[in-house]
Formats: C-alpha cells, structure tokens, sequence
C-alpha cells in the first residue's frame, strides 16, 4: 500500500470517512487496551467560514459551519481530528485513528488502507456526478 | 411573604406548548425524518442554512420540522442553538475559484471559459401544478457511463477574470487585505467596512434582500441601473483550517454555496464609464435569488450606499430575526405605554376645553405668498 | 460490547448541558456592561447573540441578565409592572432554569430584577440591579432616521433636534405629549431613551440607590445608569416636566392613588400596574408613607403652570463679544485658500487659472477649483466675491464654512483663540460648533439652513437651543423679535417653514443666522432663485441689517447688484483665481481686469 | 495746508472689451483746494470734470500722480482705509440717489450724520434741519424714498451729503433737478457751508450756479487744466 499521504492528507479522508467505518476502527485499535486519554472533546462548534471574494480581493465571513473536534493521546501520541456536523462519536473515533497512524501502532496500516478507500470512493461519486451532471451542459455548434 | 406572582401565566404557556407539540409531533400522519426533509425539502432547507448563518443541513431540517415549516422560526431555532455553541476556529481564507459547480451559468456571454451547466434547475420547466396521487413510480436507471471531464470543466475560470483579460473592469482589488469585520461581535452599522455588509447580506433574509434590491431599482430612491448577471453558480467548497499540530491547512470537509457575479454599466460623473463595476454575492446553499439579489446590491452599496438610504436599510433591514422579533413584540402586552399615550390625549383635551375655543392641533400652516 | 470509544464518548457527554449563552459570550457582554456603567448613558454596542427568545421580547435583557447573575443570585422578572404576565414567566422559567438561580416575586428579596416597562413601585436598594428589556434604545431616532447623524449627534452632544422637537409639541399642542420612553439627560452628557416606562418612573431613575443596566438585544446596545447618578427629564426650565395622572383614578384593589395605574377591565376603572406592590399594600405587607414620599406627585400635570405661566425670565445666555485685539482690525481673515478636487493636490496647480484658460490639471486632471484665495473682513464691513459660475467663489467659501475640505491656505476668526487657530485644524466638531455662535451662514436655498417641516420659530429655536438657550418663553421671544426684524409676520411664526414663499423663507433664514449675534456672517448667493421684486426686498432687509450691526460679512454672489448693494470692497474670481480686487464701486466704474469688465458690461445690459 | 491737494494726475482707460482700447481721460492735472473756498469745474463736455472728481473718490483708479486730502495720500490708501474715510473725511454727491428703498428721506440723512460722529437723537435733529432748509415738505420725511419724486430724491441726496459735513464735499451735479424754488434753495444750503469751512469741488450743469457760488472757477479741456481763474474773470470768456 502506498504511504504518500501527508498527514493533513490523512485528516482530510478520515474527516469524509462514514462514522460505522471510523468507529469500527477505532474499537479495533483502542481493543489492545493502549494508553488513551481524551484531551479535547469531542466538541461540537462551529468553524466560521472565511472567504476571499475575487472583486476586491477582500476577506469576509460567510457565515459558520457546524463541525466537531476531538483531540486524544494514545499511547504518547496525539491524535487530532475535525469533521463537518455534530457526529461526536465519528470525530472522537477519527482522532483515535489519526493517533494510531501517527504512533506507528498495530493498525496504522488498515488506517491507510481506509484513507485510501475513501479516497477512491470520493473519485467515484465525483465519476457519477459528473455522469449526471454532463448531459445539462448546454452544447453549441462549433464556431470557427 | 403572601404574595406569589405566578398565577395564570404560566398554565397558560405550557398549555399552549403542549397543543402545539400534540398537534404537530403526534399529528395524524407519518412522521418526517431529518433525511426525508433534507431530501425532498432541499431548497428551504439550504435557505434555513443561509439565513441562519450556520452550514448544516441536518441541523436546518430538524428545526424546519420543529417550526412546522416556517423558514423563519427555523432560522430563529438554528441561530439561538448556535448561540450555545463554541467557535473552533476561523478558516482559512477560502479561494471561490476552488468551487467544483453542479450548476453554472454565464448569461453575458454565448461560450464563456467552461461550461454553461444547467445541472438541477426548473428554469426552463413550465410552472405546471403536478398533483400525484401517490409516490412516483421507480426511477428509471441513471446513465451511470464515466464521461471524460477537464478540470475546467468542474472548476470553470470565472467571467470576472475574463473581463480582466478584456481590461473592463474596473480594479478594486486592495493590497492592504484589512480584518474581516465580524457582525456576530460587532454589530455591523453604517459605516461599515464591505466585509460587513457583505457579511450582512450573507445572512440576510432571502425576501428581504430581493425587496431591497428591487427597491434600488425601482424604489423611490432606486436608480434604474442597467443590471447585467455576469456568472451564477451553486457548488461546492473545501474548508480549510489549520491543522493544530503542524501548523499546516486540512481539508475539514466541504459546504455547498450559490455565488453570483453581477455586472454594472458605470454612468456617474466621476466614474469610470469604459469600464464596468462588478458586485460579489454568495451564501450558503443554493439560493440562486439571494446571491444575484447580494451580488447586485454590493455594487449599488458601493455606488450609492453612502450618499442614500441603500447602506442604512442594508445593513439594518435585512435581518430576518430583526425584523420578525421586533415585529412579534408587538403581540407582547403594551399596556403600560398604551396607558401613558391615553392620559396625554385626554391631557390635551382637558386643556382643550379649559381654554377659550378648541385647540388647532398642529396647525396646517396656509400656503401663502 | 461496549467499546472504549462508546465510554469516552459518555464522559464528554456533560459538553452539551449549555447555558442558552456560551462563556465567551457572557465576558464579552459583561465587559461592554461595564464599559455602559463606565461611561452613563453612552449606548455601548455589543455582539448581541441570538436568544431562544425572539429579537423585541427580552433578548437584550435576557444577555445583560444571564451574563451578570450567579446562582447565589435571586431573580425577579416582570412585564408591565406584573409578574404573572406571560412575557415574565416565559423569561423567569428560562432564567431559573438555565442558572440554577432562585427566582422571586418579591422585590425586597430580588437582587436582580429584570422588566419590561415599568420600575417597581418598592425602593429598589444599593445593591440591587434592575434590567431593561429595551425595544429602542435610540432616543433621537424619532428627529434624525440616519445612525450615522445619530451617532455624530451624540459624539458631539449636539441635540438641538431634539430641543426643537419639544418646542415644536408645546406649539402645536401646548404641551409636552411625549408619553413613555421620555428622554433623559444623564450625567449632563448623553441624551437617553427610558426604555418605554411611564414618565411616572422616570425621576425613579434620578440619583438612585439601584443600577439601571438596559438592554437592547435587537439594535445590539447596552447601556446604563449607574447609582446616584444625575438624570434630567429633558424639558425646558420654564415648562414642568409631567408625568401620568387621571384626576380621582384609584386602584380598584388597593384603592391607592399614588401608584402607576392602569386600566382594569373596560368600564373605566383602574388599578396597579405593580400587582406585586397592590397586593402587598392590601396585606399590609409595605411601606406607605415611605412610598408616598417616593412618588414624583410633585409633577402631577398643573395646566396653570404649563405654558400660560409667564415669561420666568430665566437669563438669556450671552456671549461674550471677544475684545478687538489692538493691531488686528480684522473678524474674519483667509490666507492662500485653495482647493483641488482630484489627483495631485497642490501639484496640480501649475497650468491652471485664468492665464491657461482652464481650471483642470494638464497633468493630474484634477479642477483646480480655488487656489491662493486670501482676504479679510473687518467688524462693520461686507466684503463681496463675484465672478460667474465656476470661478471657485462657492467652493472657497464652502472651505471657509467647512462644507468643504481645504487643500491649502488658512482661515482664522478673531472670534476663535483670538485669530491664532486656523480653522481648516480643526475637526468637523469644532466646526460645527463654531457656526452656532461665531460664524453664521446664509445659504442660497433656503432648505439647505432650514428644516421646511418645522416652524418658523422652530427653525430659530434650533440655533438658540444649540446655543444653550433653555427657557421657551425667552426662546420664543428672541424668535419674535428676529421675525419682526426680517418682516416675517408673526402670525406665521408657528407655521412650518414649507408653507412659506421663497422670499419668505429667505428671512427666515437671514433671522436664524443672526440669532446668536455672530461676529461673522457668510452669505451664499442670498437672492438667487427668487423673483426678482422678492430678491429687491431681500436685499434691502440684509443691507440694512449690515448697516445697523458690528458684523463682518462676506457675500458671495454672480451678480453685481447684489455686491454693489451690499459691499464695500470686493474680490473678482475667475477659473479659482482673485484677478482683480478694490472698492466695490471701482471696480464697476473702473474695471482693469477684462474679465471684470465683461461682468460689468453684462451687468449694465 | 490746502484741504485737497492733486499733483500730475493721470488717467486713461483701457477697454479690454473693444479691442483694448486706451482712452485717456486725464493727462497730468495739478490742483490745491484751500478750506473754505469752493472750485467749480467748466468745460465741455468729456473735458475730463467727472473723471476729475471721481479720480478723488476714488471710483476712478488713478494711473499715476497725487491726491492727497489734507496730509493723507489717496490713491495709495489701501481699500478698506478708503471706504471709512469715504463720507466720513470727505464726501461725494453725485446726481442720483442711491438710497436703500424701504427707508424714509430723514432715516436716510439721519445715517448719514451718524456716519459723521452724531449720535442718533442729534442726527435726527441734523437730518430735520437739512430737509426744513431744502423745503421737503415734511409729511415726505418717512415716505419710502423710491417712491419721491426726482427732485424730491436730489434734495434728500444733497441733504444727506451736506449734513453734518465733512472738510471737503464732492459735488456732480447736485441741483440739476431741481425746479427754480427748490434750486434757490439748494444753492444757499450749499454757499452756507462756505461758513463751516468746507472746501468744495463741484461740476455743476449751469453758469448761474457757478457764477452764484464759485470762489474759484477751474476750467479744464481735453483732460487738462486750461485756465483758471475768478468766476467774473473766467465765465465771461467761455
């Protein structure tokens, strides 16, 4: 299995990873009963979304997104996760997971293994959006 | 210690909340799960996210079903819940030009860079009241074929920069990059930075920013300017935040938004007239009104914000829970200062009859040469 | 199995039990709350957060309350003076509930005590804090729509408009009909909105024992009077400010009439809006005659005193005219005065004036409107500028008024620091100010120194308040006599000004301008745009004005007959330049300059 | 020391709205006015007698030369200093009334002699004087002056120039108006200041009125002094 990715990287999939997935996981990792602490959360707030609009080139706030954190500590390694909504359990589970992978621990490798299957399941529902979406494109006749 | 001040009040309230939850929770009908409101109510959905500033559909579905339906309440309910909730943190200052489009369309141009994608829309179908009498039948199977695409394709160059390229625009990009203001921690009054207002209108209520720009068109004080909508595209946008242990951006999941370019022909005395103005809109969800309504207004608030009303009634007007809460109080008691209003008019009169003749009030004043 | 994610998840689950507020947002309201106390009566903006309840019931109140009590704290909430009513349930059970606070009718045990238009009837003691729910926290949003006047307005103390609306009630109505909400001055400072309370609690707020914290959840403001602090009904010193009062109305209950009351039922009766205080008075559970002695009976409504009591002369406020300071014979002096609208500033001079024939910068293109523009006036002396339009005489003499930013040059007033300070230093405030009393101005459209909607006497009412002039009698008889002076007829000194002729409101504006005796007059055009047998008429009154008074005036006009009317000496402009200057009738005789003499020559057509 | 002194005055004036156009006007007139004595201008007309005096007042701006009233120079008196000397020190009556309309003939004289030192009771009382002596019938005194006859108007004019006055009086043409009667009248009101020591210098329209109050009779042409001389000696040549 390839390991180029970085560890924002890693955030990033496990933070669009479905929350059986992450928790299944986790319970696998957390199984051989390491060293776990909590250390933030997991929290439920808001990221507020700051946008640098392209006429001015000036930022503004949007507005706020609902999203959870959790930080944790599994066996002297920090584990940070971030996602969108209020799934606690699923960020709690990605911090867990991110944690594992950065420990070097048993199951750091099925954490890549999952980073790259959501990935690919990213690139597929981009596949079969598109597919839905290509037909409404408005074609012209070509002008020379 | 006799006295005790709850008497009827209370009874009455939670009566009035125990109607309300017997008629619609338990309302002879099935019940609405958050994802068939999110489904099938998509677009009151997504116009709760925006009004209410916070990005979640679930969360706007839940108070759609909790306000019966009434976009406003709703907001009301996801504001007050984001009112007891931390800020984690600010993004990273988000980049429009990253947008992936599921909707995209240049009116000002026949072949603009990219696509003209119509995606979801009932634009172009006949407003046609359809009455089923039951659920549809089966889908047909999509067209599930993987169709080659170019990324510019997904992530279409904008018509701004395109107007760039023609040199028609006029530049007003700054180089000092000021701190956005933050409306929820400080009030935002004129005058305000753009980033408020912008800010604003983001949250705005969709029917009261529509009324707005209508009005700047063809209010009393409105100048019929020659509106031109550059780009409208709904899609979707990564957001970022720093990652707390390498200091590094991650990608924390994506929210959808409608954003709006809006085209204005400059005619005033002291501006540029070979060149056109542009005005910025985008706001969460897909609401394509409030964003063109927004991407409009920006650039009537930068022409005519300061000299007229338009800054004033933007920035102060437009706030659904403003308007509706002040407008609610109004069934709160008032009969202290009905009260007080009673005894100067029955004051004036008394007066009135004391003195010689009848008092004009407010004399009319003759016209006269 | 429980896992251990499950188990962790639980002990986090406590994150959720929230306030309806989070910490950060209470210190932050707590800090503008104490920044209001800070500062009495200056409305504090604060990032009003959303509330479970909406925006106009309480939302502002319920911030400042839930960010200052504690749970040793004990609450009592009431809405019209009630406590049952369902506006203070709603907020107590909210409050209680979300506090773990101890809630309470009764106001002796409340510490704090959060309401809705009314004070309670019982003493509120050191200690105790009574919160406003405000719905409009603007008290000068029924003279001024823009917040941005409002705002300027309370920075610079300047509530004329307000003066001007009172005065404007008494001569209409003869009395004061303002109802709740009355305004108040507070601390001699900031003018303020009581929240909507009867007038009958407005002395309540007056020097108190309680801190008064009001909280305005929509319009984002919190504000606050502090104990002991002073807190002036606005109201002239001639005219007794009222409160409430229905002759031979008792509560129906209690049958004390010395209390707020309200209607009970529809047949005329009435009864206490405190129900709290009604029912403890019928217990025999309160304090009467210390309660007596705390109600304001003292301003019952007395029409013999209202406005048919005569003048209390209450001296006029004079200014002192300034000593002439020996070797400077000059009010008003103006020194290289120049303005360039666009790019460049003063290197955009070159290649403009009368020799290039044009106004705008070869090089930057901005207009060169007025450049290197000096002159005096002396005390008894009317200095003209004339040129045609666009020769800059409008825009330097909008720089000398402020209406307009100055590129270069400076402006001194013999009335100001004895000439040494330059007006164009000067901030927008200080600038204002001067035009009340030292620099008075006359403005070609009427409409541009008058408010149309108000009256004639409203209009002059508005200069004198800003001037410090605080008895109506004596306000009305100064506008009396400036009418009689400018022949307005008096019998139209209570009619608004839009129902007046051109000429007609041209007086009105010449009286205004003088009303304070300024050392220094500006007249804009003062005749153009009216017929030309009105104009004649005007002019005459102003002519003769100058000559009878010690007063420095500049007359800027495009027509030669009204500079030879009016002046001595004159200036001629031409593309922003002085080209040629003398005594007025010289340069109509004896014009060097061949632009002036193509006035004159035009003029004598 | 002679009340006004000219030396060498110059004027000419240059049309800039027709062609540029230099017309002289003045070439160069010296001429002393002692107190008490009262020089009359003759000549033709364009002889330059109205630019002369208005050179003095300083409506003319004088290309070069001296005027000097008393020891003050004139024609380099900065413009402000010139209109509070103006009607005070000296002052000038031309033919036409130019007073404010809405003013009444005594209000009219009564400020001119505030202007010259009276306070308001006197000047009323000097004002009531002037008009008695000029024969304006007295139920005209606080009549809107633009509505008197012209005449009526010379004689307030006059009035109002010669009340309370100053050392020197420039006169244009102060009678020409006037009907015989009223004439007569003028022209004693004017010999009496000859009493007060003032000096006078006038354009009159008529022989008799120079012959009648002429001490001196200055004849001037084509802007030039050509002769002077006593009024018997002088006007019997012209």
């Amino acid at each position: 299995m390839t390991q180029v990715v970085s560890r924002e990287q890693r955030c990033g999939l496990l933070a669009d990873a479905e929350p059986d997935e992450l928790r299944a996981l986790a319970d696998e990792c957390l199984a051989d009963g390491g060293d776990v602490r909590v250390l933030v959360g997991p929290e439920v707030g808001f990221v507020t979304a700051q946008i640098r609009e392209p006429v001015a080139a000036e930022r503004f706030l949007l507005g706020d997104v609902l999203t959870c954190r959790a930080e944790v500590e599994l066996d002297g390694h920090r584990g940070w996760a971030m996602r969108l909504g209020d799934d606690r359990a699923a960020v709690l589970a990605a911090a867990v997971l991110d944690a594992e992978a950065e420990a070097g621990r048993p199951h750091a490798e099925a954490v890549h293994r999952l980073c790259a299957h959501v990935a690919g399941r990213r690139a597929d529902r981009d596949d079969a959006e598109w597919a839905e979406l290509a037909p409404t494109v408005v074609e012209f006749e070509e002008l020379t | 210690m006799g006295y005790s001040g709850a008497r009827g009040g209370l009874e009455a309230i939670l009566a009035a909340e125990d109607l309300v939850r017997r008629a619609r929770d338990h309302a002879a009908a099935p019940w609405a799960p958050t994802e068939q409101i999110t489904a099938r109510f998509r677009l009151a959905v997504d116009r709760v996210m925006g009004e209410a500033g916070l990005h979640h559909e679930d969360t706007s579905a839940a108070a759609l079903r909790q306000a019966e339906g009434d976009p406003l309440e709703a907001s009301h309910l996801v504001r007050a819940h984001r009112s007891r909730l931390p800020r984690l943190a600010v993004s990273e200052p988000v980049d429009p030009d990253e947008m992936v489009v599921l909707r995209r369309i240049v009116p000002a141009f026949r072949e603009p860079d990219g696509p003209q994608l119509l995606g979801r829309t009932t634009d172009y179908t006949g407003r046609l009241l359809e009455q089923p009498s039951g659920p549809p039948a089966p889908a047909p199977k999509p067209d599930t074929e993987v169709r080659e695409r170019t990324e510019e394709q997904r992530r279409p160059g904008r018509f701004l920069d395109l107007l760039r390229k023609l040199d028609l625009v006029v530049d007003h990009r700054r180089v000092d990059d000021p701190e956005p203001v933050d409306i929820t921690r400080t009030p935002a009054r004129p005058p305000a930075e753009r980033s408020a207002a912008l800010a604003s209108m983001a949250r705005a209520e969709t029917g009261a920013l529509v009324a707005l720009w209508y009005r700047s068109i063809l209010g009393p004080d409105g100048d019929i300017h020659e509106v031109t909508l550059g780009e409208v595209r709904h899609g979707r946008l990564p957001l970022r935040v720093r990652h707390p242990h390498t200091g590094n951006p991650v990608c924390v999941g994506r929210f959808r938004v409608t954003e709006a370019e809006a085209i204005e022909d400059l005619d005033g005395a002291d501006e540029d007239r070979s060149r056109f103005d542009v005005g910025y809109g985008l706001c969460f969800g897909h609401n394509e009104r409030k964003a063109i309504a927004m991407a409009n207004l920006d650039v009537a608030n930068r022409r005519f914000g300061r000299t007229g009303p338009l800054e004033q009634l933007l920035l102060l007007t437009t706030d659904g829970l403003d308007s509706g809460g002040f407008l609610e109080h109004l069934k709160l008691p008032h009969y202290v200062t009905f009260r007080s209003m009673v005894e100067r008019k029955q004051a004036m009169r008394a007066a009135a009859e004391a003195a010689e003749g009848p008092r004009v009030a407010e004399p009319a004043g003759q016209e006269c040469r | 199995m429980t896992s251990t994610l499950d188990a962790l998840a639980a002990t986090a689950e406590d994150t959720l039990t929230l306030g309806i507020l989070d910490e950060g947002a209470k210190r932050e309201i707590r800090r503008a709350t104490l920044t209001a106390v800070c500062v009495p009566g200056y409305q504090v903006p604060f990032g009003s957060r959303e509330m479970p309840v909406a925006r106009g019931w309480g939302s502002g109140g319920l911030q400042i309350t839930l960010a200052v009590i504690g749970a040793d704290d004990t609450v009592k909430v009431i809405d019209q003076g009630d406590d049952a009513g369902v506006n203070a349930t709603n907020l107590r059970r909210m409050i209680a509930s979300t506090t773990g606070c101890a809630d309470t009718a009764d106001t002796r045990e409340a510490t704090i005590v959060q309401t809705r238009h009314r004070v309670p009837e019982e003493h509120l003691a050191d200690g105790q804090v009574l919160v406003l729910q405000v719905p409009v926290p603007e008290p000068l949003r029924g003279v001024q729509k823009s917040v941005v006047e409002c705002a300027r307005m309370h920075a610079e103390g300047d509530y004329s408009a307000m003066w001007v609306s009172l005065y404007e009630d008494l001569v209409r109505n003869g009395m004061i009909t303002r109802t709740t909400g009355y305004p108040v001055l507070v601390d001699g400072r900031y003018v303020l909105a009581t929240t909507p309370i009867p007038r009958w609690d407005v002395p309540r707020l007056h020097d108190s024992e309680h801190l008064s914290l009001f909280g305005a959840g929509r319009e984002k403001r919190i504000y606050a009077i502090p104990p002991h602090t002073d807190v002036r009904p606005l109201t002239f010193d001639d005219v007794p400010f009222e409160v409430e009062y229905t002759p031979g109305a008792a509560c129906v209950l209690c049958g004390h009439d010395d209390v707020f009351l309200v209607a009970a039922g529809t047949s005329g009766a009435y009864a206490c809006s405190d129900t709290e205080w009604c029912a403890r008075v019928r217990e025999a559970d309160a304090d009467l005659t210390a309660h007596r002695d705390r109600a304001p009976l003292h301003l019952l409504p007395d029409p013999a005193t209202r406005l048919t009591g005569t003048t209390t002369t209450t001296p006029r406020p004079q200014r002192a005219r300034p000593a002439p300071t020996p070797g400077q014979d000059w009010a008003l002096r103006v020194d290289g005065l120049g303005k360039v609208f666009g790019a460049g500033g003063a290197d955009a001079v070159p290649g403009t004036g009368p020799e290039s024939g044009s106004a705008i910068s070869p090089t930057t293109g901005a207009i060169v409107a007025a450049w290197d523009v000096s002159f005096d006036v002396a005390p008894g002396e009317a200095l003209g500028v004339i040129g045609e339009s666009g020769s800059g005489k409008s825009t330097a003499l909008a720089c000398v008024i402020g209406d307009e930013q100055a590129t270069a040059g400076t402006v001194r007033l013999a009335a100001l620091d004895e000439g040494r300070t330059d007006l164009l230093t000067l901030p927008p405030e200080a600038r204002r100010r001067l035009r009340i009393d030292s620099m008075a101005v006359v403005h070609q459209n009427p409409a541009a120194g008058l408010d149309l909607r108000v009256s004639a006497g409203g209009n002059i009412a508005e200069r004198l308040t800003a001037a410090g002039w605080r008895s109506y009698h004596g306000i009305r008889e100064r506008a009396a006599e400036l009418l009689d002076r400018v022949e307005v007829p008096l019998s139209r000194m209570d009619d608004p000004v839009r129902t007046f002729s051109g000429g007609m409101r041209q007086r009105v504006q010449i009286a205004k301008a003088l009303a304070t005796e300024p050392p220094v007059l500006l007249l804009d055009e003062p005749t153009t745009g009216l017929d030309a047998s009105v104009a004649a008429g005007v002019l005459d009154l102003l002519r003769g004005l100058l000559s009878e008074r010690d007063i420095a005036a500049v007359v800027v006009s495009h027509d030669f007959a009204v500079i030879e009317a009016l002046t001595d000496r004159t200036l001629v402009m031409q593309l922003g330049r002085v080209v040629e200057r003398g005594l007025t009738d010289q340069l109509f005789h004896d014009p060097h300059h061949p632009y002036t003499q193509r006035l004159v020559a035009a003029a004598r057509r | 020391m002679p009340v006004l002194s000219i030396r060498a005055l110059r004027k000419s004036f240059t049309l800039h709205t027709i062609d540029g156009r230099t017309v002289a006007s003045l070439h160069g007139v010296d001429l002393d006015v002692e107190e008490a004595e009262h020089v009359a201008l003759a000549g033709p007309s364009g002889a330059g007698k109205s630019s002369l005096l208005r050179c003095v007042h300083r409506t003319y701006l004088p290309d070069s030369g001296s005027v000097r009233l008393g020891d003050t120079e004139l024609t380099s008196l900065p413009d402000r200093a010139m209109a509070r000397l103006r009607g005070r020190e000296f002052g000038y009556v031309s033919q036409f009334l130019s007073a404010p309309p809405r003013t009444g003939p005594l209000d009219v004289v009564a400020a001119s002699a505030r202007r010259r030192g009276l306070d308001p009771s006197e000047a009323r009382d000097a004002a009531a004087d002037s008009l008695r002596r000029l024969n304006l019938d007295e139920t005209l005194w606080d009549v809107d002056c633009s509505v008197l006859s012209g005449g009526e108007r010379q004689r307030v004019n006059l009035a109002a120039g010669t009340v309370r006055p100053p050392r020197l009086l420039l006169l244009d043409e102060p009678v020409s108006a006037l009907d015989p009667a009223n004439r007569e009248a003028a022209l004693d009101l004017i010999e009496a200041l000859r009493e007060h020591g003032v000096a006078v210098l006038a354009v009159f329209h008529d022989l008799d009125a120079m012959r009648r109050l002429a001490t001196r009779v200055v004849l001037m042409r084509d802007g030039l002094i050509a002769d002077q001389g006593a009024p018997a000696d002088l006007l019997e040549t012209v």
